[in-house]
């Protein structure tokens, strides 16, 4: 059960610095997971039962070969896109990297719109643009999928600047890797937001490595913590069981407040751990951690696991209520498949729209002359 | 009109649109309290206070990021950079960040931001400081470049960029800055982007340049009628992407003859294009190749007597268009 | 000669120069321990451990800075970018640093730093994953941009730009790694920098490109050769700078036609300087204005069949060619 | 006189933490002064002086348009180039921004050079081409003078990095200002040099301000003091008085013995002045900072005032040989600008000579083709 502190055993010695002990019924006294109608509890967990269902549907069709480039899953991570944007509001935004589907469908996009975007189709959440990598759903407060490590830690700042800019009370969750924190864009990115107050929360989603790279390997004094970095700027910290969706959403609701009462920032490191290879190009995952490693968090702190024994245990769930979510997980996935499949590709004109808004809409700029400057096209 | 300074044009602009929209603010280092490095924002942060004019500490992808995210939630950052050379430690959230954003939200999202400051060389502050990435910004599809060379066009200019709902890289000059002319007051004058300006008209060869060099195009162009009786047709681009390639075609196919001028460096300089795309669409009526003028091929110097060489001057200007139309000097 | 591969042709290449010269290290992400993320690095960490072969933090800034300053005191670093889009986030460093430094010092500071990896799209990674820089970082004199096409190229390039006192982008192509060819065993197996290479002789019209284009414009000679029988000459850049103009001259003085093919976006692409220069030069020779294909200007497409031919494709390049020679397909 | 804290109305309160109180006699009996001969240190006192001289004759110089342009000048400084140069042997390197003729002079450079380098003469330290942010003397260990801010960080580690390599006991001196650290690119090189043991020390020269923002203004978390950013990553730090010579040669000295005994990095922040604005271009350098501040400075704080009391104390040093000094140094400087004024420009064609090595080598690499590409040329 997830209630124990890390073992020594833990693929990374460096984070296992003493973490208080999780007790699971303490945070399940929080005031936010109090309030918790036995209804959000079920869609958190379905929510997360889908995510994986989605994204294990999404494997077996790339390895179909319905779709092309990177597929970085996050299986093993649900609770974090679970439990941090279960808390959200209206007008709270996230911002994410490209280990995105669990986002995506936390906020509430469809898996409809997702696979067809795997699947390159122009239904896709992106018209089939932007790939595994590039969902984004503004409408639901979703700013992407950002392929370029930390290059979404700014942008992130200025979701949230934006909302303190409009008198707005809201804040914006920024998320980024154990191995993102050692990009200098992200330090320029925390000044910044503690200087000027701004409402942004950055979740360090600590899953051990950076591709192959254990934090030993690439951040200096990781037995500080990586969430430790914000003390040079004065940022509130903490760190989290990813494991524990009650946990999650304590500590995040904590920061939520933060960014809505005083306007600060916070930073939070997550540990948590992705089951498969960092990308689907990934094969060798085993060179750089064992398969002890990988089933012990698989029996021990599997995010959806743990919340469901909390969920059975408290009486909400049993098991055939869980063969019922997952069983309907599974067909809206495979639903999904058929709907991307059986979708259009953009047509190849769509090559050329959706990179001006000028050109998208004429008549709204004082534009005129040549944008583009093919001697040729290819259709 | 008023007669007023290039820096005084921008500065109304800036003024205007913030006035105009209160999404509008300017951002940078030194822009409130400083007055800005080169004074374009001088008085502003006095006029509008904390909020609209913000002074950013030393992190350009930092406060750039933080600008362009802040756009996609309908802002509209102006970011000055104290030398347009500065971009490059913010190279990715300026560029990748920028021009892409749109296209993979599949028209989602927008980033209605503009970038501007000084991208010239010519001030002796050596290779690191003066550098001219106009070309290498219009090479991104998703971006538009502008470049004024004259106050009402860097007034006209700036408020449509603002106003634009696309990424604006704004190109100035420090070299242009005190300059002077005439500037409509109009709180709408507005040129569009992507529309160039014949500066003078003329007959017996066509010289194209934006920025800095459209003045001395000029310059040149008036000597060469006194001391030649050569009649230059000046194009001043304004605008690097959009560009107006109907002007340039028809006054190519009206003179025949073509020098380019631009500040860049040479290899896939703007120059490069402009060129590729004349000779593309108007080949046979050219009765010399498209001839050009950029600066040296090498960092910026610092010496000030040979830097001032290794820009384009109208001397070389003249050189090159008596060597284009077979005239001895 | 063996028969290997592009991956293997550069993995042989780092390895000898590592051998050779002491100071020759490798450093970048996941190049030891993972051995590369597209394996260009296999078995090298094993084989020449953790001081000459580097697996460095996701910090490009930092270690591309660091590179060059190690590079100051005779090291020669060889950077690897996991893909060169990530150059961008250290912009600054690679192009501003390297290019500046010797200059600035009046010739007393070398650089003698390669920095390699993929530029490439049509793999379906996305705009932010898929940029083609060279054209840009050609735009610096100071730096030196190679691009090579087969695996004997990639072989002898590599060695002699190790062995280069000055800055070399080396520009490779995940689509190549896996191609294999004929690669000569000499240790000092060494093209230099700035010679192309005529992949084919033709005499009809000339194809002009550069890394994976090449391959392109070989696959689509031969297929007009086939079908029109047309004779295509294919110049294989190898070198964008320094270039080969004698060849390109010398071919295009032949045949009087020129297509430049390249996977540059068209503004201010390579293809725009290519294009200038030979009209510029070869003026006279022209049967026809200098055309020219690039990927489609707009950012990289996911959409797998889209982005098929968003870049360029053999399909287009012979359409084009039957264009310039009026010749119904 | 030095040994005071720094006072409530100094210029930055952040700034003002406690620092334990400087006594100068504490340091002098430090082992690294202690061994300081008489000649050693007279030295430091007369090349002090050089450098005041010589920037006072370069502000003329450009007052009468000798010259083009910034000029950043070091005035107020010069204990700390002098300082921490003054500790280091044969093998060490150091590098800065572009304030750098401190620096420049502090490791042996001549007048001459240096000033012919500001009037763009071929007798420069740079044949004219850098200027005056853009010095270099690689045989003194002197890697410049780098104008863009930060943008010297990372090539302080990788000077560092390359001694490590080749198995040389050294160090390098990386110098950046107090407005520099909040570029990314810093805290990216923090990251590798204590990751991967560099022995490089970074040294903050805080005077203070970046051009006309204090640090409450630029850095979140100020009252920590700048170096304290060197907690994230487990690198030893330390404050150090800037006026007092002695002090600045302790602290950097225990930094030196760290890289070469443990080849590990330090950050040492030096709290300084600088009596002119950010550079000549900055006249109204009184609008963010108060006359009397200056005045504090220049009377109580002044480190050649400092140093010379202390020799006047210890008895190495008079009213006639400080005024002697003055004389010489000045003597110097007119002489460098008389040589400045009488050296030739670079001719034109040196525009392309320094680019390439291999251009200007002709002969000894594997190149071919052109690597210049100008259409015509305007010499
Ligand atoms: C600037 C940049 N450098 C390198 C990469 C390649 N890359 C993509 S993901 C990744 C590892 C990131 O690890 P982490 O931040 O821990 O996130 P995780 O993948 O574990 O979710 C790397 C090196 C990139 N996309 N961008
Ligand atoms: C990347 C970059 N941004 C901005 C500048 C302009 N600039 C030059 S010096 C300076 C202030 C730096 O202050 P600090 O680091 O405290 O050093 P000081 O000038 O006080 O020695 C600024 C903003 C620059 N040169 N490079
Ligand atoms: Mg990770
Ligand atoms: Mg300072």
């Amino acid at each position: 059960m997830s209630t124990e502190t890390p073992e020594t055993h833990d693929f990374n010695k460096g984070r296992s610095r003493t973490l208080e002990k999780a007790d699971i019924f303490d945070y399940a006294k929080d005031p936010v997971n109090k309030a918790m109608t036995v209804e959000e509890k079920l869609k958190c967990f379905t929510d997360m039962v889908r995510i994986r269902k989605f994204e294990q549907a999404a494997l077996q069709s790339y390895q179909k070969g319905k779709m092309g480039g990177f597929l970085h899953l996050y299986i093993g991570q649900e609770a974090t896109a679970i439990g941090t944007t279960s808390v959200l509001g209206d007008n709270d935004h996230i911002i994410t990297a490209y280990r995105d589907h669990g986002h995506a469908l936390a906020v509430g996009m469809e898996m409809n719109e997702c696979m067809a975007e795997l699947f390159g189709k122009y239904t896709g959440c992106s018209k089939g643009k932007g790939g595994s990598m590039h969902y984004f759903d503004p409408e639901k407060g979703f700013w992407g999928g950002h392929g370029i490590v930390a290059g979404q830690t700014p942008l992130g700042a200025g979701l949230a600047f934006a909302l303190k800019y409009k008198g707005i009370k809201g804040c914006a969750i920024c998320y980024l890797g154990d191995g993102a924190i050692n990009q200098g864009v992200f330090h320029e990115s925390l000044n910044l937001a503690s200087l000027w107050d701004i409402p942004v929360i950055y979740v360090i989603e600590n899953n051990g490595y950076s591709m192959g790279t254990s934090q030993q390997r690439s951040s200096a004094f990781p037995e500080a913590g990586l969430a430790a970095r914000a003390n040079s700027y004065k940022i509130n910290f903490d760190t989290v069981h990813g494991e524990n969706l009650y946990e999650v959403r304590a500590k995040t609701n904590i920061a939520v407040q933060r960014a809505y009462e005083e306007c600060r920032p916070s930073v939070l490191e997550i540990f948590t751990y992705r089951y498969y290879g960092h990308s689907i190009a990934d094969a060798n995952h085993q060179r750089y951690r064992t398969k002890e490693e990988i089933r012990h968090y698989q029996e021990n702190k599997d995010p959806i696991n743990v919340w469901e024994q909390i969920l059975i245990e408290e009486g909400h769930l049993n098991v055939d209520k869980v063969k019922e979510i997952d069983k309907a997980a599974k067909e809206e996935a495979k639903a999904a498949i058929k709907f991307a499949d059986e979708s259009p590709f953009p047509p190849p004109q769509e090559m050329l729209s959706d990179v001006y808004h000028s050109v998208d809409n004429p008549g709204t700029h004082t534009n005129e002359g040549e944008i583009f400057f093919n001697d040729q096209l290819p259709f | 009109m008023a007669i007023i300074t290039y820096r005084q044009a921008l500065k109304d602009a800036l003024a205007e649109e913030i006035e105009r929209d209160e999404n509008v603010f300017i951002m940078g280092e030194e822009v409130a309290q400083y007055n800005g490095a080169y004074k374009v924002t001088e008085g502003l942060w006095k006029r509008f206070g904390d909020k609209r004019v913000v002074d950013a500490p030393i992190s350009e992808a930092g406060f750039i990021g933080l600008g362009i995210g802040a756009s996609f939630l309908g802002l509209r950052p102006v970011i000055e950079m104290m030398f347009f050379s500065f971009v490059y430690v913010a190279w990715d959230q300026a560029v990748n960040n920028a021009s892409t954003v749109r296209y993979m939200s599949g028209g989602k999202v927008n980033c209605p931001i503009v970038i501007r400051g000084p991208a010239n060389g010519g001030t002796n502050v050596g290779a690191t400081h003066s550098h001219t990435p106009e070309n290498m910004i219009a090479n991104f599809p998703g971006l538009k470049v502008v470049c004024p060379a004259t106050p009402a066009d860097v007034k006209g200019l700036m408020k449509s960029s603002i106003r634009d709902n696309d990424p604006v890289f704004f190109m100035e000059s420090t070299l242009l800055y005190g300059n002077e002319g005439e500037v409509p007051e109009d709180e709408d004058y507005l040129i569009p982007l992507g529309k160039a300006d014949i500066k003078r008209e003329g007959s017996d060869i066509t010289l194209i340049a934006h920025g800095g060099c459209v003045l001395t195009a000029l310059k040149a162009a008036e000597k060469l009628k006194k001391d030649n009786n050569v009649d230059c047709e000046v194009v001043d681009l304004r605008s690097i992407r959009p560009l107006d390639k109907a002007t340039i075609l028809k006054s190519v196919k009206k003179t025949n003859r073509v020098l380019l001028i631009e500040e860049n460096k040479p290899f896939c300089g703007i120059g490069a294009q402009i060129s590729h795309m004349i000779q593309r669409e108007a080949f046979d009526y050219l009765d010399a190749p498209v001839h050009r003028i950029s600066s040296v091929d090498s960092p910026a110097i610092y010496s000030p007597p040979i830097e001032k060489i290794q820009v384009p001057d109208a001397r070389l200007v003249m050189r090159e268009v008596r060597n284009i139309l077979q005239i001895k000097a």
